[in-house]
């Protein structure tokens, strides 16, 4: 059975074009930047403070100043920089980010996203999530279809308070890419290991077909 | 400390673990005040944590407000929060960031399209510029802050390295005093004045930081 | 070069003579180029000035709006503004700074009392808080931005010296293309980390500053 | 007869205190600096990205890098820091200043000041003047009690355009200091080379006089 983290970060990188500045959220998406073509260079922020994120520090070698978002301790690119949270934010959402890449709680034909609170159960905060989808360029949301009582986490309308109104772009699943249009989320590539029935069995809202054959996910 | 008092509105630099001034939160919390308006990137209350002192007074109810942006770190928060006992205002992180930089500067509020059409924008008043919708934050200050640089001299001025900036910057300038946390003191001049991150004009107290690095 | 065209808006670092990006804006005369929008804090038209082309652009009608804070270094902007034959818009200089810095960070507009009551406040909305009386003042933005490092490296991040910071960050983040003049070019990696004042995203060309200190 | 530029810098000097501080304007405000007493340091700031002023550089060892708002070379003190333009503004528009200390065209009872347009004649330009007048704790208006025609330059209400709507504290001439009070223009002190009746007769709006002996400015 596929690696679904991996399967949707693979997805997601390919999505990734050489130059980008991309911030990447905790999970799935940080996971994207170890599935770059060798012909692809991004340039990873973190909206803690750094520009330029490297890879993780190695044990015995961590600056314990220097962290991604996520907690982990990291390296800096030669080139990238630090800063403090009001620069950050005024990186993000001032449009200079070409792409963010977070998860979700649902998201809808609309664009919409909730992934901040799960009211009763759940209370993540938004922390730079409504900044991040406000601000980038392309905001591609790293997603499993569905959640794990199988219900839909694509649907009509967003029913979970929202991180922000209608700015998703690209939805990134474990069984499907799809792309947020004026008239809907149209499909873009299918999983190798579904059929389109399965899909739309699965999803909450109508699929935009495309025409002729279905473009498969990279496997 | 008399710096610490009953119904005091209080910043708290760092962000995660890293540029949060350990020693003071520890002080704040031991000092027994409550009634306290907490603003905070976030607050973990896991165990060891650097926050711990911080989360202990959020859960004893000695934080009467809580202005946060990111909670997953401390589920008393989320659990305080749905039992309607503490009144928490949720914060997007740049937002938060951006209100305590006006509060700080003197800019009586800003327009943003962070929070539009969301629980956030709820009671706040928009404003539509060339059909582009915003909502009008106002701007945070504090009675008082406590933040941290890694090295720091007498006068208060703070470098802080790597990703240890954070929120403290802004917040010392945004709050009446300003209490500085450092890992090094040095002498007056050795931060060459090209390199200082905040600002010692602002800041009112230095103490050396008595906690170990994780 | 085919960076600079008629019509633009075109902001210019710089304070007084210090962080004045001398060769760019000497090219940008030498261009040709007519019907600019030129944002500066001054504009010099002493014999000499490192600002002189800009000032020669400006008496030749080539640019056709300026806005700008100060103006004493200029008797043509005096004359030019009294004759009603330049539309120049005066702009306070921390308001300029906060506008430029508000259209590179996403901010779409921010109250402040600077100006209120005065001319600068003359049709823009006036909004009372608390009592209190400000003026909204929008972001400001360019189509190119012609900004100063002491050192820069080919990433074009920069470090200014001394007092030559002034505008040069926020125009930096504030134009769509951007043009960085340095004094000193040096490999990516040279300039920490923790020490760059132009961000290097911001920057599409840097080019060696062919100007001698004065 | 008295050096009325050093004898206003003087005088303004006296309402300096120790630990402030203090934004100077070019001109008569900068000279206040050189007539501090030595139980007084004050931190001076310069708009264009210093804070820390020390003295002006000597000849054959300045900083081409460094000036201060009237582009004078000069030094930075220990402990001084330099920055940007919108860090510079915001220390002055967030209230952190004690004290700004800047020149007039006009400025009337109401506290109101004018000293950035002269219509017709001059225009300088605000530069950091509404700025400094709207933020600073303290408004110091230095300047000389009249014009060079002899009109006053202290008014019942400036009809030149405005800097700043009533942010006045205090202003210091070559004849007197006056605090600006919520009934008017108070009397705080008198140089000792002119009778009330003079300063009356050269000043363009009524003057609220001390109970008894008017204290003499420093000479």
């Amino acid at each position: 059975m596929k690696n679904v983290r991996e399967f949707i970060a693979k997805n997601v990188a390919s999505l990734l074009k050489d130059g980008d500045l991309v911030n990447l959220g905790v999970g799935i998406p940080t996971l994207a930047a170890n599935y770059l073509p060798e012909s692809v260079t991004i340039f990873i922020q973190a909206e803690n403070g750094l520009l330029g994120c490297g890879p993780k520090a190695r044990e015995g070698e961590e600056n314990l100043d220097l962290i991604d978002a996520g907690a982990a301790y990291i390296t800096c690119l030669p080139g990238g920089f630090t800063f403090d949270s009001v620069t950050s934010f005024g990186i993000i959402r001032g449009g200079h980010l070409d792409a963010t890449v977070l998860g979700a709680l649902q998201v809808d034909e609309l664009g919409n996203l909730a992934n901040w609170y799960l009211p009763g159960k759940l209370l993540p905060g938004p922390g730079g999530a409504m900044d991040l989808v406000s601000g980038a360029k392309k905001v591609i949301v790293a997603t499993e279809h569905n959640t794990k009582n199988g219900d839909p986490k694509i649907v009509k309308r967003c029913t979970l308070p929202l991180t922000s109104e209608g700015r998703v772009t690209t939805i990134v699943t474990d069984l499907a890419i799809l792309n947020k249009t004026e008239a809907g989320l149209k499909l873009v590539a299918i999983a190798s290991d579904i059929t389109l029935q399965e899909l739309i069995a699965r999803t909450g809202c109508e699929l935009i077909l495309p025409e002729g054959e279905v473009p498969l996910m990279l496997d | 400390m008399r710096q610490f008092r009953d119904g005091q509105s209080i910043m708290v630099g760092g962000f995660n673990k890293v540029g949060v001034p350990g020693t003071l939160v520890r002080w704040l919390e031991e000092s027994g005040v409550k009634d306290i308006t907490l603003i905070v990137n976030n607050c973990s209350n896991a165990e060891g944590s650097i926050w711990s002192p911080a989360a202990k007074m959020i859960k004893d109810g000695r934080v009467s407000h809580l202005k946060i942006s990111y909670i997953a770190t401390n589920s008393d928060v989320c659990a305080l929060y749905e039992a309607h006992v503490l009144d928490i205002e949720i914060i997007p992180q740049g937002t938060l960031a951006e209100r305590i930089r006006a509060g700080g500067c003197g800019i009586g509020g800003f327009l943003t399209t962070v929070g539009v059409g969301t629980m956030i924008a709820e009671g706040k008043q928009e404003i539509t510029i060339n059909g582009i919708k915003y909502v009008l934050e106002m701007p945070l200050a504090a009675d008082l802050a406590l933040v941290k640089a890694s090295l720091a001299d007498p006068m208060g001025n703070g470098l802080c390295f790597g990703t240890s900036k954070n929120f403290n910057p802004a917040m010392a300038s945004a709050a009446s005093y300003v209490m500085l946390e450092t890992d090094r003191l040095v002498p007056v001049g050795e931060i060459g004045y090209e390199h200082v991150d905040v600002a010692g004009i602002y800041v009112d107290m230095v103490i050396p930081s008595a906690e170990e690095k994780a």
